[in-house]
């Protein structure tokens, strides 16, 4: 079995604000193995971005993290010093973020913005990290990398900032590579350079990757394994082809469906109807209750418990029951089951 | 505020240093162009003229004795001593002549120029009519100087105590050009101390004992520090902290609390304070008895004691006392028979400053008044004014707004009549109460009011003319011409200022002489 | 936990059969329709700090507006007899309030030693001319809140306009405009006051063009460098799509979102009117004297400070609690206008 | 970017010759004449005394004459102090108040960053309500009312700093102090929204991401773009502190240029009002030119962007 | 759908910003293509291509450096502000961000309102209520959300709260400058059936600008992608992705990301040289009908 380099446990966080306490994280648990890629996909404001920020140790003012645990390398980063912390930050583990327009400091030259982490971590000496710098930035793809050093962030063209982030995020060559939706705001052309240069990324360096993003065709491309999140839990998990070819969570159905694909081409979308909940006071039972055309009276009342669909397969429906009426997936979604079937015998053959 | 005990600042007992305030900086150390007190003072302190005052007395200076005039009032010899410049330069009769043809000169353009009027020429010669050789003044040799007068005047000698009859080396006045006076690099000094380092505008400086002064001996201080405070609490702070041994500009306020403190003292001076009334702009001011209200008014014994915190004498008459004794019966000006039935006449006395104001009203054919009341912006003139004001408004229909302006500016207003009612203040150029009384002549240069009484300007006349070699005669014209000042109410007069001083106890001999400057070259610390 | 549930069969029965189960009551909000500003009312009822300035500042404001009613004195008569009492509280013993102060290195009872009447007493003492201290500052302070409301106005008037203008104008015309506030900034304040008051007679009047003249123009910047962010937002696009005129565009969209810049310049603004005031008085072309302001009480009571310390003390603490009931109020509305806080 | 300062120096001159021009054309609108005494004055004296100083010309005479002067750098000679050229006069003056103001701005913006940092960084604890509360204070209490507390408490009875006088360096502390205040509050609060703001932006987060300590978070990154629009309220406050404070330097017996202001308007010194001015405007879009040059320095964005904002 | 005569005729249209500095951009660079009332067009490309630049101006929110847009016949290029007020109300936008694109100080039914109290398009209070409790209903919102400000929202709702506002003078042509590419994906499925629907009711005409191509071939009639200021392509939506011309619409279609794991394992990428995109001799001419190509006449002889 593969080795997890960060195992989630239990993770639950809450947020202090004027209207209440927000349970923003409620018991998500998943762990990272070596050199995979972890996707974390569901629907914004579900918990994504709170989860990867704690594994940074990124908390805001009025976060608390009221349980869990994070095992890295054998330790639990909730528990490590400020100083451990800083350590490990940038340096084991890197974090690329959603907008290259501000994420770069923009009165410091990108040189040294890039060169920061082996200054930090290494202590090396500045020319020493600029020099590697200038390898790093040519090697994601910086034109004139080593001339263009002393230019400001300004200077570059989004896709361009996303790289000299990216390259600041594997310079000293982290253990785990967190990107939060690092293509959102890029171009379909350069999303796709993008996701190209994380995935040679990982097999040079071969870090592990959790990589958030809404766009499940980024997910096909670049994930090996997908959690879906709803409303502060993780509600499915499973390898790509699992969560794809073989969903079990109504969320996760209706997450795929409203997807529209250039292939498709019926006369309307598919969605999910209604809002996510509040959060303040989270439903007793299941979250998705709510908006749920399978919804079971249990869930109501009741959160249901991950089931096991197969070895790398869990999801929490309580569907999977066996006392559950037998429940037939969308049209869509089955389409695919059939098409994945057909390609697995193929493949068989 | 304790203001002795320990004495951990910088002034210590028995040192030779003396540390002063001082109000204001000096602006120019130039004679011919000095207008304003601190000026003088510091010329005291550093030049010699003929003569200089010791106590009362006129003693001689570079001149070798007191001169008694000859041809009838109108010629002086002088002998002069071996005097010498801080240079080396011998102190001669041609910096005499020098310096006082540099101050009538109208390219100088002397604000004191018309202090030399009555010497030979000298009218002529700053009205651009006679070429300053003529001025009545000449050197015969390097040690005799002779002046001629084109009339007598009795205090010529105490003339020749101030500022502009001192002499100017011209070598070096030439040298430094139009900079002379603004710094000490290019002067010399002939006086008990000299300036060292000193540029205009310094607000510090220090006057280190002369060696070339002609009677060093009797210099006791070795050095006298300056140091320009403005604001009333710092000096307390200063004097309290030791820095300074005396601080003399004390506010009303503080001078109030202060009163039972031993270091305090009160120094009269040759200044007196009156309200001008414009009747050039105001005709109903020719009305006596509207002047005469204003007089009646104003409670002066309040007015000076807690206003003024007795940094002012009530004074009902403009001539200061302790400023002129008649020389034959050592009597003061103001304490004559005649001055002192003067004060009468300003009476504090509401009800008949009431009535006579109503009737002057209707006189004039006023109802109601609304005048200003222009004055300095100091805060003892802000504060006198507020009470002016209230004392004033007492007056049926009157209504006073104040106008309270820097110095300069209200010169200015009074000058060109910019006001109704204006608070005004001579300091005596000279010990003779003529300075004050020759103000308020018809067409008098200072006369803002244009107050105008035929029988005041003969009186004037003669003591100038006439009876100007008649001692006597003279004293009781001048006595005469104050009281119709004071009668009439040509102007109302206020108080006479004090100074108000805190002085360590071994300061001493630290005394100010009739011209208004204090004799340093005297002053020791014990 | 299992135990507490009804039957597993019946749990497990669709909750309904199309989307009826649609909760929308998370959707649904209870609070009342008001208006912006109805809304801006509210969450500054609610802030108490703001609302306890805000009480604090109208009641001061009420006992300076009717200070004719309320001070025991007339506030310009003098009683030179009196000068200088330290404050008394009737017959309260409490130092600093007893009438007894220390003069001359001695505590000294001030009423007996001058012998004040038995039921005189001033509660804030008097000053150099005998005046009641507590009825000067109740004038002093109508007249230096006049100012500061004055100055106020200015800048609201005069300041925030031209910036808007200038900002959202832009070009030529903001070049302009920045070229006259450049040059008008680049010509001492003093210069300017005392020529005008050349041309005026020292008074309220001219203080207040004073304050016209130069005192509206850091606001100005600060309202152009914002209104230029603003222009560029999608919501004033928005709104110039609908065909909205700058006018209303600046009425309704910048304004409000300019709140908190002009609200926190106003905080500074306020003080340094009542301080230019003073200073104006100060060298004599201010208000004219008897009247008081704030500004000139605080100056007389400076120069009084080491004997009478009482004397500044009194107007510097009226002064601060204007100041900082002020600010907090100030902070207070800034966060009213501003929806997300509570 | 040459191009840039260029044309801001080109601006730079325009207003200093649209300033010169309108105080010397106001000027001649002050009533009275410059000499305080003229009454004892005779005409022959006064003609001499307009003819040395160019009044007797026609107006635009002395205009031209004044700024054709004011091209070679010379400034006139002061009325009221005898003979003394402006420049020499403001020269001798100016050092102490631009000592002071340059301390007092230093301490009041140093400190003033310091506060507003820390009260941005500990956002909504009682040391931000503390800093709030001092920078309340710093701009409730004018400068010389703290000016009298600190000469009296600091100076005269714990004896800590010369009461007054201008002596040496520690003579300038106090009066720095009194000044500081007001700039102090000012960057203060402007300090901390601004970095309330930088502190929340992806950058300072990706930078912890990075492993930069929070001390380093906040030197390298935060503080640097917080700086830029404080810069902007610092240079023309500089200006007004360094060109004298009349009431601080009284108080400390400061030999300064803010009383020479004070009196030089009061009584009519055209030469110095105008030289004074003329200083002080020049000084200002001198320092707001240094202002947008430092602008560039800290944000590039406006160093190499659209040719500098306008 | 029969050829109309276009709601809106783009010519020749330019706009460059910072003319004559040394900054100058061609954001757009002399563009022309027509839109025909009820359908969608829509408007692709990378980044920065000049995509919003396009729609900013037919809006008028700039001053077009050169050419002509024609509203209904009617030259609009160069109308003064109160001249355009008329045409104002025929021509809406739909911002991209759901949370820029609100005013945080102003509540929903007044954002909403805005434009029915400039267009006085409500006489009283009643009736504005009701016209804006109309459009929250018409958004699949409701009353209540009328009283609340925009942070209340999710970025889903914000948006289609935009669209009501857009909605709320009943333009005939609505620009959607990224109506959706901030939100996620099950919420961008609400939008974009929303106005969908709308379009269907009120017989609207959209120019919808995007990114997401699998999104805009969902909604569009029509596509127009655009490269560096130019439209460098367009044609009806199947047309182009069937067979799309221009390397850099290949490149565009071939970037797309398939939400199946297995066809995007195999995914290919057209690769396009940004160095040197356009020739002096090419432009916009229609090679087949109905199919617009950015190339030179002989390139255009290829095609036919
Ligand atoms: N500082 C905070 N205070 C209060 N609530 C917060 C705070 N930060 C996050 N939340 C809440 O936590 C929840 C999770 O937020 P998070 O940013 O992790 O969502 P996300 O899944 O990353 O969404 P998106 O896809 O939009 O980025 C949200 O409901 C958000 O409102
Ligand atoms: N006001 C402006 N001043 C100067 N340049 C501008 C301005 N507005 C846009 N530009 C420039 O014009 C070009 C086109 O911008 P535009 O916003 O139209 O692109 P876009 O295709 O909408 O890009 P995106 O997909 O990122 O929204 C860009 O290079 C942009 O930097
Ligand atoms: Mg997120
Ligand atoms: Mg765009």
């Amino acid at each position: 079995m593969a080795q997890k380099v960060l195992d989630v446990k239990n993770l639950s966080i809450d947020f202090d604000t004027l209207n209440g306490t927000v349970k923003a994280i409620r018991d998500v648990s998943f762990h990272l193995d070596k050199g995979e890629t972890l996707a974390l996909v569901g629907e914004s404001g579900s918990g994504k971005s709170i989860t990867v920020r704690t594994i940074m140790r990124l908390l805001a003012d009025n976060e608390t993290i009221t349980n869990g645990t994070i095992d890295f390398e054998g330790k639990d980063i909730l528990k490590e010093s400020k100083k451990e912390m800083d350590k490990i930050r940038g340096g084991k583990i890197a974090m690329i973020s959603q907008d290259p327009m501000t994420s770069l400091d923009p009165t410091m030259n990108i040189g040294n913005q890039v060169a920061e982490p082996l200054r930090v971590h290494e202590g090396m000496s500045k020319h020493k990290a600029l020099e590697q710098a200038a390898e790093v930035l040519e090697e994601v793809g910086i034109p004139n990398a080593r001339e263009r050093m002393r230019d400001y962030p300004h200077q570059f063209s989004g896709g361009q900032r996303q790289r000299i982030v990216i390259a600041m995020a594997i310079i000293d060559n982290p253990d785990v590579l967190i990107a939060d939706e690092p293509t959102t705001a890029l171009d379909v052309t350069v999303q796709a350079q993008i996701i190209k240069l994380l995935k040679d990324l990982k097999d040079k360096i071969g870090t592990s990757i959790i990589f958030i993003t809404h766009d499940l065709g980024v997910v096909a491309n670049i994930a090996d394994r997908v959690a879906v999140m709803y409303a502060g839990k993780i509600v499915e998990y499973g390898t790509v082809d699992d969560i794809f070819y073989n969903p079990q969570h109504p969320y996760t159905w209706g997450l795929l469906d409203s997807m529209p694909t250039l292939s498709m081409n019926s006369d309307r979308l598919n969605t999910i109807p209604g809002t996510p909940p509040n959060l303040i006071n989270p439903p007793k039972g299941d979250a998705f209750y709510a908006r749920n055309k399978y919804a079971l009276k249990i869930d109501h009342e009741k959160q249901p418990p991950f089931f096991k669909v197969s070895d790398t397969h869990y999801a929490a429906t309580w569907l999977l029951d066996k006392r559950a009426p037998k429940v037939t997936p969308p049209e869509s979604i089955q389409k695919r089951q059939a098409e994945f079937k057909k390609r697995g015998e193929a493949d068989h053959d | 505020l304790v203001l002795t005990g320990c004495s951990s600042g910088s002034t210590k007992s028995g040192s030779k240093d003396l540390a002063i305030n001082s109000k204001d900086i000096i602006s120019t150390m130039d004679s011919s162009t000095v207008t304003d007190t601190i000026g003088a003072q510091n010329l005291a302190n550093t030049m010699e003229g003929l003569y200089r005052y010791s106590g009362r007395k006129i003693e001689p200076g570079i001149a070798t004795k007191v001169v008694t005039p000859t041809k009838g009032g109108t010629q002086y010899n002088f002998n002069l001593r071996n005097a010498k410049w801080s240079n080396g330069d011998p102190v001669t009769a041609y910096d005499f002549v020098y310096s006082w043809r540099r101050i009538v000169d109208p390219k100088t353009a002397s604000q004191y120029s018309y202090i030399f009027q009555g010497v030979k020429n000298a009218d002529k010669i700053t009205n651009g009519k006679a070429s300053p050789k003529t001025l009545g003044v000449k050197a015969i040799g390097p040690h005799k100087l002779q002046v001629n007068l084109s009339q007598p005047i009795p205090y010529f000698n105490s003339l020749l105590t101030g500022a502009s009859y001192l002499p100017l080396n011209q070598k070096v006045v030439e040298k430094a050009g139009s900079k002379y006076g603004l710094n000490s690099k290019e002067m010399v000094f002939d006086g008990p101390f000299k300036l060292d380092k000193w540029q205009v505008g310094n607000t510090a400086w220090t006057e280190s004992k002369n060696n070339s002064y002609w009677n060093k001996d009797n210099v006791k201080l070795n050095n006298i520090k300056y140091y320009v405070v403005k604001d009333p609490n710092t000096g307390l702070n200063l004097y309290a902290s030791h820095v300074i041994d005396r601080y003399q500009d004390l506010s009303g306020d503080s001078a109030n609390q202060l009163k039972n403190n031993k270091d305090f003292s009160t120094n009269p001076t040759s200044s007196t304070y009156y309200i001008e009334m414009n009747e050039k702009k105001d005709p109903f001011f020719k009305n006596t008895k509207i002047r005469q209200a204003i007089g009646h008014s104003i409670n002066r014994q309040l007015l000076s004691n807690q206003v003024l915190g007795k940094t002012a004498t009530p004074d009902a008459s403009v001539v200061p006392s302790k400023m002129t004794w008649n020389k034959q019966t050592g009597t003061d000006f103001e304490n004559e028979p005649q001055s002192k039935q003067d004060a009468s006449y300003n009476d504090y006395n509401p009800k008949l400053a009431k009535q006579l104001w109503t009737e002057g009203l209707k006189e004039t054919g006023q109802k109601n008044l609304n005048l200003t009341l222009l004055s300095d912006d100091t805060d003892s003139a802000l504060k006198q004014s507020e009470f002016l004001q209230a004392e004033l408004q007492k007056l049926p229909g009157l209504k006073v707004t104040l106008a309270n302006v820097p110095f300069k500016n209200r010169l200015q207003r009074s000058t060109s009549g910019d006001f109704d009612m204006v608070v005004s203040a001579w300091n005596a150029d000279f010990p003779d109460p003529v300075t004050f009384l020759n103000l308020f002549e018809t067409g008098g240069a200072m006369n803002d009011g244009h107050w105008s009484n035929k029988e005041f300007d003969n009186q004037i006349k003669e003591a100038s003319d006439k009876n100007a070699g008649n001692y006597q005669a003279r004293w009781q014209n001048l006595l005469n011409a104050q009281t119709i000042l004071t009668k009439q109410e040509g102007v109302v007069p206020l108080y006479q200022l004090n100074t108000a001083a805190l002085t360590r106890n071994d300061v001493k001999n630290y005394n100010m002489s009739p011209n208004g400057n204090y004799d340093l070259a005297a002053a020791y610390k014990k | 936990m299992a135990e507490n549930l009804p039957p597993l069969e019946d749990q497990f029965q669709f909750a309904s059969d199309d989307l009826s189960n649609l909760d929308t009551e998370s959707e649904s909000i209870n609070t009342p329709s008001l208006t912006y500003f109805q809304d801006v009312k509210r969450r500054l009822i609610r802030n108490k700090v703001a609302m306890t300035s805000l009480i604090l500042l109208v009641i001061i404001a009420l006992v300076a507006i009717f200070a004719p009613i309320l001070s025991p004195h007339d506030p310009n008569a003098q009683n030179v007899l009196y000068a200088n009492l330290p404050p008394k509280w009737g017959s309260l013993n409490i130092p600093g309030l007893n009438g007894i102060h220390e003069a001359g290195g001695h505590m000294v009872n001030a009423y007996q030693a001058e012998h004040v009447p038995k039921g005189t007493y001033y509660i804030m003492g008097t000053d150099y001319l005998g005046r009641d201290l507590f009825s000067r500052i109740l004038y002093g302070t109508r007249l230096s809140l006049f100012i500061a409301v004055v100055a106020t106005a200015v800048d609201l008037l005069v300041g925030v306009p031209y910036g808007l203008i200038s900002g959202w104008v832009g070009g030529a015309v903001d070049t302009f405009m920045q070229r006259i506030v450049e040059i008008l900034s680049s010509i001492p304040n003093l210069i300017v006051v005392v020529l005008l008051l050349l041309i005026l007679k020292p008074g309220i009047t001219s203080i207040i063009i004073a304050i016209a003249f130069t005192g509206w123009i850091t606001m100005s910047r600060l309202v152009r460098a914002q209104t230029f962010k603003l222009k560029e937002s999608e919501y004033v696009l928005a709104a110039r799509t609908l065909g909205e005129s700058p006018f209303k565009i600046a009425m309704k969209h910048l304004i409000p979102n300019l709140s908190s810049t002009i609200i926190i310049q106003t905080m500074f603004t306020i003080p340094s009117a009542i301080f230019f005031e003073a200073f104006l008085s100060f060298i004599g072309i201010g208000i004219p004297a008897p009247n008081a302001s704030l500004g000139t009480l605080l100056n007389d009571g400076q120069k009084a400070f080491h004997f009478l310390p009482y004397q500044m003390w009194v107007p510097a603490i009226v002064l601060s609690v204007i100041m900082i009931t002020t600010n907090l109020l100030g902070d207070g509305l800034r966060d009213a206008f501003d929806p997300k806080s509570k | 970017m040459t191009k840039y300062i260029i044309r801001r120096i080109f601006y730079l001159i325009l207003t200093l010759f649209i300033v010169a021009s309108v105080t010397f054309f106001l000027m001649k609108f002050l009533p009275g004449t410059p000499y305080s005494n003229q009454a004892k004055l005779q005409p022959s004296q006064i003609a001499i005394m307009n003819q040395k100083y160019g009044l007797n010309k026609p107006l635009w005479d002395q205009y031209l004459i004044y700024m054709g002067n004011l091209l070679h750098g010379n400034l006139g000679t002061s009325f009221q102090f005898n003979n003394q050229p402006v420049t020499q006069l403001i020269a001798h003056d100016i050092g102490p108040s631009m000592q002071i103001g340059t301390q007092a701005m230093i301490v009041g913006s140093v400190l003033g960053i310091l506060l507003g940092a820390v009260a941005a960084i500990k956002k909504n604890t009682w040391v931000d309500s503390g800093a709030t509360f001092i920078s309340i204070l710093g701009i409730s209490i004018p400068s010389f009312v703290l000016a009298v507390l600190l000469q009296y408490y600091f100076g005269y009875k714990l004896q800590w700093f010369p009461v007054a006088l201008w002596q040496n360096f520690s003579s300038s502390i106090l009066p720095t102090l009194a000044l500081a205040a007001f700039p102090l509050a000012n960057v203060a609060r402007f300090m901390r929204t601004e970095m309330v703001d930088v502190l929340d932006s992806d950058y300072i987060e990706l930078a912890k991401a990075k492993g930069d300590s929070e001390r380093k978070t906040i030197t390298h990154h935060a503080l640097r773009n917080s700086l830029i629009p404080v810069i902007t309220i610092v240079g023309p406050m500089a200006v007004s502190i360094m060109t004298g404070s009349l009431v601080v330097e009284n108080i400390f017996s400061i030999p300064g240029i803010g009383n020479q202001f004070v009196q030089s308007i009061l009584t009519n010194d055209y030469p110095t009002i105008m030289g004074l001015t003329i200083f002080y405007s020049f000084l200002l879009v001198v320092i707001i030119l240094v202002v947008d040059i430092l602008y560039g320095i800290i944000d590039p964005r406006i160093r190499l962007g659209n040719g500098g904002k306008e | 759908m029969t050829k109309k005569d276009p709601i809106v005729s783009v010519k020749h249209l330019k706009q460059y910003f910072n003319v004559g500095k040394p900054d100058e951009v061609k954001a757009v660079d002399d563009i022309s293509f027509d839109i025909y009332p009820g359908e969608t067009l829509g408007l692709v490309g990378e980044s920065g291509s000049g995509k919003s630049t396009t729609g900013r101006d037919i809006i008028r929110l700039y001053d077009p450096t050169e050419g002509e847009i024609d509203f209904e016949g009617k030259n609009i290029s160069k109308l003064k502000r109160k001249q355009m007020k008329d045409f104002r109300s025929q021509m809406q936008m739909i911002f991209q961000d759901p949370y820029a694109s609100l005013n945080p100080r102003m509540k929903v039914e007044d954002i909403i309102a805005e434009g029915l109290d400039i267009n006085h398009l409500v006489k009283n209070s009643d009736e504005r209520d009701k016209r804006v409790h109309e459009l929250l209903h018409l958004v699949n919102l409701n009353e209540e959300h009328a009283s609340r400000y925009p942070y209340e929202f999710s970025g889903g709702q914000r948006q289609r709260i935009g669209i009501a506002r857009a909605l709320a003078v009943k333009p005939k042509f609505i620009i959607a400058d990224e109506p959706i590419s901030a939100l996620d994906v099950s919420v961008q499925a609400q939008v974009v059936n929303l106005m969908q629907d709308i379009q269907e009711k009120e017989g609207l005409t959209y120019l919808f600008i995007a990114h997401d191509l699998s999104m805009v071939k969902y909604i569009s009639d029509r596509i127009a992608v655009m490269y560096n200021g130019k439209i460098v392509e367009m044609a009806d939506t199947d047309e182009l992705y069937n067979h799309p011309l221009h390397k850099y619409t290949q490149s565009l279609l071939s970037a797309v990301p398939v939400p199946d794991p297995h066809s995007e394992k195999q995914h290919k990428i057209i690769k396009f040289d940004h160095s040197k995109p356009f020739k002096d001799d090419q432009y916009l001419q229609e090679v087949t009908p109905g199919h617009w190509l950015y190339c030179s006449d002989e390139e255009a002889k290829q095609y036919k």
